[in-house]
């Protein structure tokens, strides 16, 4: 049943990868990210503790560990080409994570190494940023309402768990990555990564509670071409 | 200097009594069944206490008020009785008072402590951790599923590490931010530390207790009023501490299993 | 009485004062010579509290499941033997100059060498410590093994400090004692002895205790 | 054997800048350098206070200059939740430790106590000199914190397990500054015990002839109380510190217990016991009050009989009292615990001895008010203040009756009562006893009078200030604010904010008139009006004495004590009084 939804889907994008060679330079590879199995049933976030985030949701928002859309669609899945790629220096935008109704936006944040990592808080509460790194430095820093942003750089490629130690509820994922093409999968799952130069690459996608999942790909000239991740869904 | 101490001393005695004698502190509205028992030690206490307090400030001001200042030929007298009668005093009154307040004090210590909770009290197991309190109930099945603490998984609700996939009993646990309970009934609240030292307070219940890691105690109450109150932690347990309470919602026997069927659904 | 005595300098820096020669027999009358006992005695009473405290732990921390049997290492043995020897011979030598009238007396003599022997036993004691943290680490216990073994090292870790304290102290009495017509305060002689024998009684204690609960 | 006289001469006299002022064997220099170094340490506490009292009312508030202090502390200048604790945890210890152990019984007891014995200094000059140094070490590792990226330790002063000894995952601070907290206070222990030895056995064995130990006057006794408490309590907390040290840097598990989560990483411990260390500190915790306000009590009562011009009801009761104060403080650490999740036994057997302590408190307190009906009083800043401290011993240490009652700790645990009462018995008390020290024996130690006026206004200001700040408390304790909260965000709190802010209010101008006692002290040292050997007509051996007193005291003299320590309102050739070394026969005294 999934599979026949996923082929479908896989058609779906063959058909729109076709309008995307447009693109100048390099190929371009587009895909959508799928479950199978039922995935675990997201509880509503109990925000009692703090009442000035409560009263932002009419009805209680649900946790974002798995989050699905139509068609066994999964969000939140970074794609990235993590072999064959060369090494990109870090673009000179920052990129922002912000924490609103005690929730980081987005909840997944991939950005590139040396890249400027900016956290806001647009709380009336003092949120407490507390990543968690393996390889990288780790810092732990509290962020009271009408601060300035917290800047910060990780040098190493990593995925980085978040929390916020105030708030138990509030997780979220640093996805650190070596070089500019990557994705992170939105509503209906879909990804593309575009301007690929000729060459062959392992792509990879990874989720923060599914893990992550590789295939090979070779890219010449400027095709297109689609790449489908089907993730395993476990009920608990 | 000395008459001006002695007002300043008067003064000082006087606007410091005065607060607690208008009330202008009131203590909160006592929902328990045993709150009153603390409420009149209190009373009795600052009974006691501040007529030492008034009265020992007002003699210090009465002696520097006729004893300072005095010509160096004024002759010097001792107080009446001497050290002898200071000490038998100290030993009478305060004695007496030690020995009566620590004696009816025991009484609501004891039914705090020493009286063990019904067979009939609901169960409710109370999470502390930096920096929320978590209650679980043990829902249709009447069972608490066990803690694991490799299990916790708070970005998805698992606050207690529980292991639904395994164990049946975990399955149907109610876990919740918000401490419900039915009025007038018993309420056997186990305490369980995820990480450091913390503590329940609600000033209504007069109930203070601290969670201490690696040692699960109990503590009983029950709650006589409908309404929503304030738990707040006392035990210094890290940066977020002066944010980490949680609410008591104390709810009519009807709406209290309600919301728990609610819950289960 | 002992109002009558004549000031003493501590040390060996004044000759002069002749009761304070080791010819002289030995009169508690300064009230410097008190002062260092009371001190001794004083800091012996603090040691013990310590040492009374890391019990008190020790017998909180017990019956835990992680609370497991740690078997002491045999050479502790030989080591107690060694330290209550040491007390014997610094006895001994502690007499034998008490007897001295003149430092080149045979009693003197004796004394040297009885307390040679004191400082050789007592850094043998200290190097059998040694050896029984290598044998535990060799058995796979350490520090932090499990909660006997981190009482183990911290105890026995904690009483070798003392130890070497003494250590040192009869090092210098030696120094003084080996410098030909030196003088010293009796009563530092009299102190290092407490102390020693002190520590000698505390490891007595300490070692009966971790072989009946740890 | 207590007739002899210690006639000796300790050591030589100091050569050269570093044996007279840095490295110095003299016990009045060591104890000026105790003073100093309090006296470094109280301002630095009482300006983090201000931090915090500002910060508490106005928590978003931005404080110009303070990211200088810490960029992760407070970026922007507005404290994070967690730099409050900081600051909190260097207040308590700083004034704990650096200021209420050192000022009253380290930095006067040294200056005095010898002398008042009649010795020429205390009997290991060398371990007195160590004992300061390694002092000032752990003043050094401790104030180390304040640099460290990682700021200082967030866990309070009492630093319970195994919020302070699991390290990182407990917070930002409890990496290295909580390290540094528990080195500071180890090194600390050493030194104090150090100082307790030379003080006992400098009391016991250094007296001069004819001092008997009850003709030791009563800070004396006070003192010397105080260094026997100091010798359990310290001895008891060096072993806890060790073993904190050690569960956080070793992987020992004495406070930590298994299965604990702290920032979402499962803690490599088992089997630890949280309330050991509880136990452990409290042992040396509640001591460690008495260890702050015995010797105000021993100076006030000094003061008080000079100011006075007359002796005590009876100076054998105070001594009793104290002693039996000081041994009862062994019995009652458990009243910290009774929400401890103690056997809920032992809090019962703990209550019956606190509550037993306020006896000898109240005869003091009986003591001295009865002492001053039919005086002639004399109203110095020294006695204002000693008066003040009665005042203030009285308001504290009737709200410790409260607290020492199980049933109410119930409720008024962790409240700002708490607060309140051991600010004003422990801390306010006694700082009350080292003003009135100050101002008494200041011309003493320096030979010049400290300003009077400038003294009164600033007794003034601290007196009223006192109440104005503390008593509130008590109130707020009554209404449940818990304390050690960096902001009041619970809904029962926001009728009474704005008393904070008046607390806050008072707190910052009390603190500003401390700097006219600082003041007072630099200017007074130098352009103070010069003072006679025996300015107040003291009758204690301090005062036969050069002002200040030559290296060895009392030169080649030899003082020999004819009678008690306090000769008022009698007949002397000098006046109204006689001292203790003089040999004039009395009608009364002995």
């Amino acid at each position: 049943m999934q599979m026949k939804h996923a082929v479908i889907a896989g058609l779906v994008m063959l058909g729109a990868s076709a309008l995307a060679v447009a693109g100048p330079s390099g190929g371009t590879v587009t895909g959508k990210v799928t479950y199978e199995g039922t995935p675990a049933k997201m509880k509503p976030i109990d925000m009692s503790k703090e009442p000035s985030c409560a009263k932002m949701y009419p009805a209680p928002p649900l946790a974002e560990t798995v989050v699905t859309g139509a068609g066994n669609s999964l969000e939140n899945v970074v794609v990235f080409i993590s072999a064959g790629a060369p090494d990109d220096a870090a673009p000179s935008t920052a990129a922002t994570f912000t924490q609103k109704g005690c929730r980081y936006i987005p909840h997944l944040l991939a950005f590139q190494v040396n890249q400027e990592l900016k956290i806001t808080n647009e709380d009336q509460t003092s949120h407490n940023i507390h990543p968690l790194p393996k390889v990288n430095r780790e810092w732990n820093k509290s962020q009271p309402p009408g601060t300035p942003p917290i800047s910060e750089k990780y040098d190493k490629a990593e995925f980085i768990p978040v929390k916020c130690n105030v708030h138990p509820w509030m997780h979220g994922t640093f996805a650190v990555l070596k070089n500019s093409h990557f994705a992170v999968t939105g509503d209906g799952g879909s990804f593309s990564l575009a301007n690929l130069p000729p060459g062959k690459y392992t792509i990879t996608a990874w989720h923060e509670s599914y893990g992550d999942q590789s295939q090979e790909i070779t890219i010449s000239g400027t095709e297109a071409k689609t790449v489908n991740f089907v993730f395993k869904a476990k009920p608990y | 200097m000395g008459k001006f101490f002695a007002v300043v001393l008067v003064l000082v005695a006087m606007l410091s009594a005065y607060p607690i004698i208008a009330n202008y502190f009131p203590l909160p509205v006592d929902i328990s069944t045993h709150g009153h028992l603390i409420d009149s030690q209190l009373h009795d206490t600052m009974l006691e206490a501040g007529i030492a307090f008034i009265g020992a400030q007002l003699v210090l001001a009465y002696f520097l008020f006729a004893f300072t200042g005095r010509k160096p030929d004024a002759p010097l007298k001792n107080f009446p009785g001497g050290a002898k009668t200071m000490v038998i005093a100290a030993f009478l009154i305060v004695g007496t008072e030690v020995l009566a307040l620590g004696a009816f004090g025991q009484k609501a210590w004891a039914t705090v402590y020493f009286v063990p909770p019904k067979a009939d009290a609901l169960q409710i197991q109370a999470q502390a951790e930096q920096f929320a309190f978590y209650f679980r109930y043990p829902g249709p099945d009447g069972k608490f599923g066990a803690i694991h603490p490799d299990k916790i998984d708070e970005g998805n609700q698992n606050y207690f590490g529980l292991d639904p996939a395994n164990e049946v009993e975990a399955r149907d646990d109610i876990v919740s931010g918000e401490l419900v309970i039915p009025v007038n009934r018993e309420v056997n609240l186990m305490m369980h530390a995820k990480d450091f030292g913390h503590s329940f307070y609600v000033r209504e219940l007069r109930i203070q207790q601290d969670f201490v890691p690696g040692l699960d105690l109990a503590i009983h109450f029950t709650a006589t009023q409908i309404g929503k109150f304030e738990i707040v932690c006392t035990q210094l347990c890290g940066l977020g501490h002066y944010n980490m309470k949680a609410y008591l919602n104390v709810k009519s026997q009807d709406d209290y299993d309600k919301w728990l069927k609610e819950q289960s659904q | 009485m002992a109002s009558t005595v004549t000031p003493i300098v501590p040390g060996s820096a004044d000759l002069s004062s002749r009761n304070n020669r080791l010819a002289v027999p030995f009169v508690g009358s300064s009230s410097a010579d008190r002062a260092s006992r009371s001190g001794i005695w004083v800091g012996i009473f603090a040691i013990t509290m310590s040492f009374a405290a890391f019990t008190s732990a020790l017998f909180v921390r017990q019956g835990t499941p992680d609370w497991a049997h740690l078997v002491m290492p045999s050479v502790l043995y030989l080591n107690t033997l060694f330290l209550l020897a040491s007390s014997i011979t610094l006895e001994i030598s502690r007499r034998s100059l008490t007897a001295a009238t003149i430092i080149e007396s045979d009693h003197a003599r004796r004394a040297k060498i009885w307390l040679l022997a004191t400082f050789v036993l007592g850094t043998a004691f200290c190097v059998g410590q040694y050896m029984a943290w290598q044998q535990l680490r060799a058995a796979g216990f350490y520090l932090a093994t499990n909660p006997n073994s981190s009482f183990f090292y911290v105890l026995t870790f904690i009483h070798v400090l003392h130890v070497l304290l003494g250590v040192a102290a009869i090092v210098y009495l030696l120094g003084r004692l080996m410098a030909s017509h030196s003088t010293f305060r009796r009563s530092l002689f009299e102190n290092t002895a407490v102390y020693w024998h002190f520590i000698g009684v505390l490891w007595v204690y300490l070692f009966l205790l971790c072989l009946v609960k740890l | 054997m207590h007739e002899t006289s210690a006639q000796q001469v300790v050591h030589a006299p100091p050569q050269g800048f570093w044996r007279k002022y840095v490295f110095s064997l003299d016990h009045k220099v060591i104890g000026k350098q105790y003073y100093a170094l309090a006296l470094v340490a109280v301002f630095t506490g009482m300006f983090l206070s201000w931090l915090m009292r500002i910060h508490m009312v106005w928590p978003t508030a931005k404080i110009v200059g303070l990211e200088l202090l810490s960029k992760n502390g407070a970026p922007g200048g507005v404290m994070t939740p967690e730099y409050y604790l900081s600051l909190l945890t260097m207040h308590g210890t700083l004034m704990v430790f650096f200021v209420l152990t050192n000022a009253p019984f380290a930095a006067f007891g040294n200056y005095f106590l010898p002398i008042q014995i009649g010795a020429e200094d205390m009997a290991f000059p060398r371990f007195n000199m160590m004992s300061f140094w390694t002092t000032f070490l752990a003043w050094v590792v401790l104030m180390l914190a304040f640099v460290i990226p990682d700021g200082p330790p967030i866990a309070g002063w009492t630093e319970y397990t195994p919020l302070s000894a699991v390290g990182r995952d407990a917070g930002p601070g409890m990496q290295w500054g909580a390290s540094l907290w528990g080195i500071s206070i180890a090194i600390f222990c050493i030194a104090s015990l150090l100082g307790a030895l030379n003080f006992i056995a400098t009391t016991l064995d250094l007296r001069a002839k004819g001092m008997t130990l009850m003709r030791m006057p009563l800070c004396t006794w006070a003192w010397f109380i105080t260094s026997c408490i100091a010798l359990l309590a310290f001895a008891v907390l060096l072993p806890a510190c060790i073993l904190l040290i050690l569960d956080r840097h070793a992987g020992t598990s004495f406070f930590i217990p298994g299965g604990l989560v702290a920032s979402d990483r499962l803690q490599p411990h088992s089997g630890g016991s949280p309330l050991l260390w509880q136990h452990l500190f409290w042992f040396f915790g509640h001591p460690e009050v008495y260890i702050a306000i015995l010797p105000s009590m021993g100076i006030v009562s000094h003061i008080l009989i000079n100011s006075m011009r007359k002796p005590l009801l009876s100076a054998k009761v105070v001594i009793y009292s104290m002693l039996s104060i000081g041994f009862l403080s062994y019995m009652v650490w458990g009243h910290h615990m009774f929400v401890s999740g103690m056997n809920p036994l032992s809090s019962l057997t703990f209550s019956f001895p606190t509550l037993t302590i306020t006896i000898p408190a109240t005869i003091l307190t009986l003591i001295w008010l009865g002492s001053l009906y039919g005086a002639r009083i004399q109203l110095t800043s020294a006695s204002l203040f000693a008066i003040g401290f009665i005042s203030m011993f009285v308001s504290g240490g009737i709200s410790g009756f409260f607290l020492a009652q199980p049933s109410l700790d119930i409720y008024l645990h962790g409240t700002y009562f708490v607060v309140g009462h051991f600010h004003m018995v422990m801390g306010v008390a006694s700082l009350f006893g080292v003003f009135a020290g100050t101002y008494f024996w200041f011309p003493k130690m320096t030979g010049r009078y400290m300003n009077e006026t400038i003294g009164k206004v600033h007794f003034w200001f601290t007196f009223i200030g006192t109440y104005l700040i503390f008593m509130p408390m008590h109130y707020l304790g009554l209404i449940g604010n818990v304390r050690r909260y960096q902001s009041f965000v619970n809904d029962y709190m926001a009728p009474y904010l704005w008393l904070h802010k008046d607390m806050t209010i008072a707190a910052l101008i009390t603190g500003a008139a401390q700097f006219l006692f600082l003041f007072n002290l630099i200017y007074s040292r130098f352009w103070g009006a010069p003072a006679p050997e025996n300015p107040w007509n003291g009758t204690s051996l301090e005062w036969s004495v050069s002002s200040p007193p030559p290296w060895n005291n009392f030169g080649d003299r030899h003082p020999i004590v004819y009678h008690d320590p306090y000769q008022y309102g009698v007949k002397g050739s000098k006046g109204d009084f006689v001292m203790q070394d003089s040999p004039e026969v009395l009608a009364s005294g002995d």
